[in-house]
């Protein structure tokens, strides 16, 4: 049945040997030697007295500590820098479904591309972080505060947009990398549209300047017969990067 | 009426001068207000000597109240640093306040009596459980001046009141009428029962070695010291050691304290006969636990401890009540220390320890008590007493762990490993 | 006290009393010492147990109804609350299915801190298993705080890697959440190298104890065949003399890189079962010690899975894992859509307690105790 | 881990010739190929897997109901995936659906990795009854009553075949497919509007006061 | 003395109490009461050895294993027909009355003499009780230790063949 099973005695833990006597009250004693060494290191060691007293002395929190989330707003007003754009993907792949988000819409029916309500119940929320992953916008995070006790169970813990909504320094201020990575990468993200945008205002001018100058020929030669070979070249627009 | 008579007479203690023998005396300080109250107004002797009586219970009583209080704080402080925590430090300094709190817990909690409990005996077992504590709490000696009652037949009449408790508890186990106090009250009769025997067969080599039954003349005898300084406790000698050792494991039985707290094992019958109590009678149980274990204790240190004698000669001058009540405290931790760390022993192999292992042990003390007591004394005929009896002792021991309970022994095991 | 038993049928207990003389006593769901709400309708005749049938789904919530209706990564975080006291190793099991129905292949870092994290749970679920063990045994308490002590060592650890101290939702398709942060191996050595010393004092505070040994000696003793038969897996199968270890037999994920062995031992009674868990604690150590001392650099998940949009082509599969309390499988049916067709969870704990019956008859009530301590089952797990 | 399915397929029929056992193949990467046996002869199969010399599946380690509805109800895939249809065909052919137990079989003994074996019932309605394979394997018993608890797969020869998970007197089965959620569950007013619509048809009496909060939205 | 008028009634009331009461368990409370009772009168004439040590093996034994047999057995409360069927009455009264007869000569005629009254007891002296039984009482201490063995070794046999025949 066991393969190459070497019966030596398991040394690495010491179980009490084959027939080697024991006084009978031996192991009852050495129970003692533990509790007492720790009763009494309990009065000057550190690590053989644990506890904390919560609300005098406060264990620090890791910085990688996910409590409930929280969404991000840059600059300082909050309707205005909102980065969600109520896509609702979090709503869709939260698993417990506590989120609950209506697209704001102007009269005529088209979306401002941004929440008009956005809720979350805390008493269903499990903190998973799920929703944190899917947004594409980095426009939610995990908030590490933790004291959030309320007495009213239903109205108190769903949280609207106006407790919701902080600060991207909020954000800086309880995680620093992860914050700076992700202005980072929207700075980046930003240059790169800029970058494009400039690429596509040059080539549109310079298609313009083309289109200046080919009329200006055409005036000129208008007279010309040059006209034959001037099929209107639609300005086609390559591919414009978005 | 005459057992009430012989109180110990105290008119030398006053006029000594010393402020330690004032000290000494201080246990004595409310029977002497009330003696000269009772001169002034020139009371008749009849009230003199109730009131005495009453001063002297009201102080027992007082003192072993606060003692209550204290140590259900000092073991929960202990137990909590063993197991590397503070413990309650939240109501007053240190936890101080805790007790009180505690206590007005119990008195505001609602006191639930289920229906079909018989009611009268569902009320007098909880009161039946303190009086017999109380009244073994007034036949110690606890200071050279300081003995409540003095009676010729202390050690039987605390064996007597004791009796009383087993009979308590089965009724607060049978008037709850429901399973698991039925299942509780029967762990705890057989229990006290057995482990009775053993209590009373190894306090008899004591009696025997001093000739009487009065615990002050026990002390007496044993404060006085051989060879200069070491004391004559008779812990010190070799039936006196196994007779104690005997005894303290039967004092845990009796008071229901780990390993042996089967009637209230909270992980098999939620808490025995007390299930169906709440509110001031549950507070009442825990009293009469902790004072019977303060008497059974203070029993201990009178029989084997040398009560209120100094371990040492030179030490005489510190307050004799205070050397009892120190040796209460190293009695007490000993007692958290061990429900600290054992578990708890299961039913069958209770009964077997106490009837295979400890009745017959204590039998052998007093044979053994015999022999050191025709061995003579002084320093050679100590030698040659503690030669005989210590194998006299230790063979019958063998004989019964190993050879008797070979198929009990724990066996070593082999554990393989394999790729 | 007869005791009819052969391998397959449950044996039966003749006692001289007749039906009323035996006293019906319903151990749960709210007892001092099961675990969670697990309940046991025993019939007693004096102390010794005559039948004993246990109750189970009082923490029922369907969680394999809820996988069902949501996606793949929906149903991780709730992976953390079927063995609440491991959930890195039911995130490792899970992951490992749906790898296993994808067919996504791990990066070398990955799987190294899967095996420190699942190393680092069992470890953290043996020790709790002896303070628990002791609580039942009656010892309330002192093992208890220290087991406790040290979790919390290791919850800091866990915060600091996942975010969350029990609920981690750590692994993902194809490897892991996020990075080691800085600084945590070095963390996780000291804490592993610190870990003999503990282990030894519990040693001595536990296994010579003359009161232990008497009260678990013997205590709930099952053959080999009988365990194999029954399902049995983890500590218990392997206390009872069968060396069988998932981690050796499928060698899944680089468990073969590791050199460690497998305890088992003879009997199959409590005691056994309780020194298996501590002998595993310190092979756990040795892997740990090694998989910390070799992990290489590297990317932490596989970049080609994106978890969160995950859809598997039609078909099945069954992963498995050694958990802590034993073999913990997932079997997954996908029919290419975004949500499983069938997500089944066999939980070790639930498999174990089908003997418990046969374990307790003919003892006591202590001993019934002492027994479902020895199972280690946890409620989560066993009605999911 | 490197068991041939189809190696046992045909020692399986060469040994035991009138029981009817098909190969089906699993398109996952897993490669798990699985083995349908018919439901009478199921016991005779799992006695000869355990006790041959050669194969020794000592061990049944998982057992899983799985419940596969009328197949035109639930047509988005083409082929029924992992399911030798009839007649191969794209479009939907309307086979009726039926409930299935899937087993692992491990061998402890030989350390060799899972044998999947199927057994289906007829239909999900009145004769959804397999063989029970608790006299051969004491694992599945808490697994049998599992499965019938939550899927109705009755177990013909189980010790004992009550409700594990849920309470006795529980009628309906909720695993399957076409379940419907009761709403007579406790009102938790989660933020969403259509439990709010149906708690409020499940309570029209009682003025729910905590809702009104949320109505002035 | 006047301790004594009020503890002799209530001791023979908590007597017919534990004749009458129907449920076992109160009967045997009842006699409980009752020998303490007796106890307290021992003591309060001043026999205190013989008070502590009525209280002790009575109260603190007998009573104890009377009501732990019957929390073992549960008995259910049908003893109550038998106590009041006219020959179990007849059987009590024949077994009562030689006793009362016996009791009644021997309290009449320490009546007359006087000397018991005002003869306190002297100083109690432990010691001497001790020697006295092995010395003068000796044959009675030999007869009791040899019944005691016998009862125990009884007691044993039964046992065992009770758990034989159990298991």
């Amino acid at each position: 049945m066991e393969s190459s099973a070497n019966t030596e005695n398991a040394t690495a833990s010491k179980p009490p040997a084959e027939q080697k006597w024991i006084l009978p009250g031996w192991g009852l004693y050495q129970g003692l030697v533990v509790t007492a060494k720790n009763f009494i290191q309990s009065y000057y060691k550190k690590d053989r007295l644990t506890t904390v007293q919560y609300p005098e002395e406060r264990a620090p929190i890791s910085p990688n500590f996910r409590n409930f989330p929280f969404l991000v707003h840059d600059g300082d007003d909050a309707d205005a820098g909102l980065r969600c754009t109520a896509c609702s993907i979090c709503e869709k792949s939260c698993p417990p479904q506590c989120i609950y988000i209506v697209l704001d819409r102007d009269e005529n029916g088209k979306s401002k591309k941004r929440p008009k309500v956005f809720e979350i119940d805390l008493s269903v929320c499990m903190n998973c972080g799920i929703c944190a992953e899917v947004c594409p916008f980095d426009s939610i995070y995990m908030d590490n505060e933790f004291e959030l006790s309320k007495d009213d169970r239903f109205g108190d813990m769903l949280y609207g947009l106006d407790r919701l909504v902080k600060s991207t320094d909020y954000h800086a201020k309880i995680r620093p990398e992860q914050a700076a990575a992700v202005a980072a990468s929207r700075k980046a993200a930003a240059e790169k549209k800029e970058a494009a945008a400039k690429a596509k205002a040059e080539r549109l001018k310079k298609k313009a300047e083309e289109a200046k100058l080919k009329k200006e020929q055409e005036e000129k030669g208008g007279d010309a017969q040059d006209d034959a070979d001037g099929t209107p070249t639609p300005p086609s627009e390559k591919g414009d990067t978005k | 009426m005459n057992f009430l008579a012989n109180q110990v007479d105290l008119s030398n203690a006053v006029d000594a001068p010393a402020i330690w023998t004032t000290l000494e005396a201080l246990p004595q300080l409310p029977n002497r207000l009330v003696e000269w109250v009772g001169f002034q107004m020139n009371a008749p002797a009849w009230l003199a000597t109730l009131l005495g009586m009453l001063v002297s219970a009201a102080v027992v009583v007082g003192v072993f109240l606060t003692c209550f209080a204290l140590v259900s704080l000092v073991e929960r402080k202990t137990l909590a640093r063993i197991q590397n925590r503070y413990g309650p430090n939240r109501v007053g300094p240190w936890g101080l306040f805790q007790p009180v709190a505690d206590g007005i817990k119990m008195l505001t909690k609602e006191d639930i009596v289920p229906d079909k409990a018989e009611k009268l005996l569902h009320l007098i077992a909880p009161i039946m459980i303190v009086i017999p504590a109380v009244l073994a709490l007034g036949v110690l000696p606890y200071g050279k001046e300081w003995v409540p009652v003095n009676l010729e037949l202390g050690l039987l009449f605390f064996f007597a009141v004791g009796a009383m408790t087993e009979l308590s508890v089965f009724i607060a186990g049978w008037a709850s009428g429901s399973k698991f106090p039925m299942l509780g009250s029967l762990r705890a009769i057989s229990q006290m029962v057995s482990y009775e025997l053993p209590l009373l067969i190894s306090a008899i080599g004591v009696i025997m070695m001093t000739g009487s039954m009065s615990l002050p003349s026990i002390v007496e005898h044993q404060s006085q010291y051989n060879f200069g300084f070491i004391s004559n406790w008779n812990i010190f000698t070799p039936w006196g050691l196994v007779g104690g050792i005997v005894f303290f494991i039967a004092c845990i039985a009796e008071a229901n304290r780990c390993p042996f707290d089967l009637p209230e094992g909270e992980s098999e019958i939620v808490a025995g006969h007390m299930t169906e109590y709440s509110g001031f009678k549950y507070a009442l149980f825990f009293m009469g636990e902790y004072l019977g274990l303060f008497a059974i204790s203070g029993l201990f240190i009178t029989l084997f401890l040398g009560g209120w004698s100094a371990p040492f000669a030179g030490l005489e001058f510190v307050p004799s009540w205070l050397w009892f009540f120190g040796k209460l405290v190293c009695v007490i931790m000993t007692m958290l220390w061990i429900r600290g760390t054992w578990m708890r022993v299961r039913m069958d192999q209770l009964m077997r320890f106490c009837w295979l292992f400890l009745i017959p042990l204590s039998l052998l003390t007093i044979p053994a008590a015999g022999i050191w007591r025709f061995c003579g004394d002084g320093f050679l005929a100590g030698l040659l007493g503690w030669g005989v009896t210590i194998p006299f002792l230790i063979i019958p021991y063998i004989i019964i762990t190993v050879i008797l309970n070979r198929r009990l022994a724990p066996a070593t095991r082999q554990y393989h490993f394999a790729e | 006290m007869s005791r009819k038993e052969n391998i397959l049928s449950k044996p039966t207990l003749e006692t001289g009393a007749d039906e009323d003389q035996l006293l019906r006593v319903s151990l749960g769901p709210q007892h001092p010492s099961t675990h969670g709400v697990f309940r046991m309708n025993v019939a007693l005749d004096g102390e010794t147990v005559v039948s004993l049938k246990p109750v189970f789904g009082y923490l029922h919530r369907n969680h394999e109804k809820i996988a069902e209706n949501i996606p793949y990564l929906g149903s991780m975080p709730y992976t953390d609350r079927l063995d609440y006291l491991c959930p890195l190793t039911n995130n490792h099991a899970y992951a490992l299915a749906v790898e296993k129905l994808g067919g996504i292949e791990v990066p070398e870092r990955a799987e190294y801190i899967r095996i420190i994290t699942s190393e680092l749970t069992r470890v953290m679920n043996h020790t709790v298993f002896m303070g628990f063990f002791l609580g039942d045994l009656g010892a309330w308490g002192s093992a208890l705080m220290y087991a406790f002590r040290e979790r919390e060592k290791l919850f800091d650890l866990f915060e600091e890697l996942t975010g969350a101290r029990m609920m981690t939702n750590y692994m993902r398709f194809g490897g892991c959440r996020n990075d080691l942060p800085a600084g945590w191996i070095k963390k996780a050595r000291t804490f592993v190298d610190g870990y003999d010393a503990f282990l030894d004092e519990m040693e001595s505070l536990i296994v010579g104890n003359e009161i232990l040994l008497a009260r678990t000696q013997n205590i709930g003793q099952i053959s080999k065949e009988r365990m194999i038969n029954a399902g049995i897996t983890g500590p218990m199968l392997r206390a009872a003399g069968v060396p069988y270890d998932i981690r050796k037999v499928d060698a899944y994920g680089i468990y073969d890189r590791f050199d460690f062995k497998i305890p088992y031992g003879e009997n199959g009674d409590c005691y056994d079962r309780m020194m298996i868990r501590f002998l595993e604690m310190r092979e756990s150590l040795k892997i740990l010690k090694q998989a910390i001392a070799d992990i290489p650099e590297g990317d932490f998940v596989n970049p080609k899975v994106k978890s969160a949009k995950f859809k598997a082509k039609p078909g099945e599969a069954y992963g498995r894992i050694e958990g802590p309390k034993g073999e913990l499988g997932f079997h997954l049916i996908s029919d290419g859509g975004v949500n499983p067709y069938r997500y089944h969870v066999r939980p070790p704990s639930f498999v174990n307690l089908t003997l418990i019956e046969d374990m307790c008859l003919g003892l006591d009530l202590a001993d019934v105790v002492v027994i479902l301590g020895s199972v280690d089952i946890v409620l989560g797990e066993v009605d999911r | 881990m490197s068991i041939i399915v189809e190696e046992i397929v045909c020692q399986l029929s060469k040994d035991l010739p009138n029981v009817e056992v098909m190969y089906l193949e699993n398109p996952s990467p897993s490669e798990q190929h699985s083995i349908l046996v018919e439901s009478d002869d199921l016991v005779e199969v799992m006695t000869y897997l355990r006790d041959s010399s050669g194969l020794e599946f000592d061990y049944l380690s998982n057992l899983s109901g799985v419940d596969w509805p009328n197949a035109d109800v639930a047509q988005k895939v083409a082929i029924e995936k992992s399911e030798a249809e009839s007649e191969e065909g794209t479009e939907s052919q309307s086979t009726d659906g039926f409930l299935e137990v899937v087993y692992h079989l491990y061998s402890m003994a030989r350390k060799e990795g899972p044998l999947v074996l199927r057994a289906r019932t007829q239909d999900r309605g009145e004769n959804n009854s397999i063989a029970s394979v608790t006299p051969v394997y004491r694992s599945a018993e808490f697994q049998e009553r599992e499965a019938f608890d939550l899927f109705g797969i009755d177990f013909t020869g189980h010790p004992d075949l009550r409700r594990i998970l849920m309470w006795d007197e529980y009628e309906d089965f909720p695993m399957r497919k076409d379940y419907v959620n009761p709403d007579d569950y406790e009102y938790e007013p989660t933020p969403h509007a259509d439990t709010l619509k149906r708690a409020e048809v499940h309570y029209p009496q009682e003025e729910p006061e905590p809702v009104e909060s949320k109505d002035k939205r | 003395m006047i301790a004594l008028f009020i503890l002799i009634p209530l001791i023979v009331l908590a007597a017919l109490g534990a004749i009458w009461k129907a449920r076992p368990v109160h009967a045997a409370l009842l006699l409980a009461l009752s020998l303490s009772l007796v106890a307290v009168l021992y003591l309060l004439l001043g026999a205190d050895f013989l008070g502590l040590i009525q209280f002790s093996v009575y109260v603190g034994a007998v009573a104890v294993l009377i009501v732990f047999s019957l929390l073992i057995t549960r008995p259910s409360d049908e003893t109550k027909e038998i106590a009041r069927r006219p020959q179990s009455i007849l059987a009590g009264l024949i077994c009562a009355v030689p006793v009362l007869a016996v009791l009644v000569y021997s309290v009449s005629y320490s009546i007359g003499s006087d000397e018991v009254s005002e003869s306190s007891p002297s100083q109690f002296e432990l010691a001497e009780l001790g020697k006295s039984l092995f010395t003068t009482y000796a044959p009675a201490v030999m007869a009791v230790a040899v019944m005691l063995t016998a009862v125990m070794i009884g007691a044993a046999l039964f046992a065992r063949d009770f758990n034989q025949r159990e298991s």
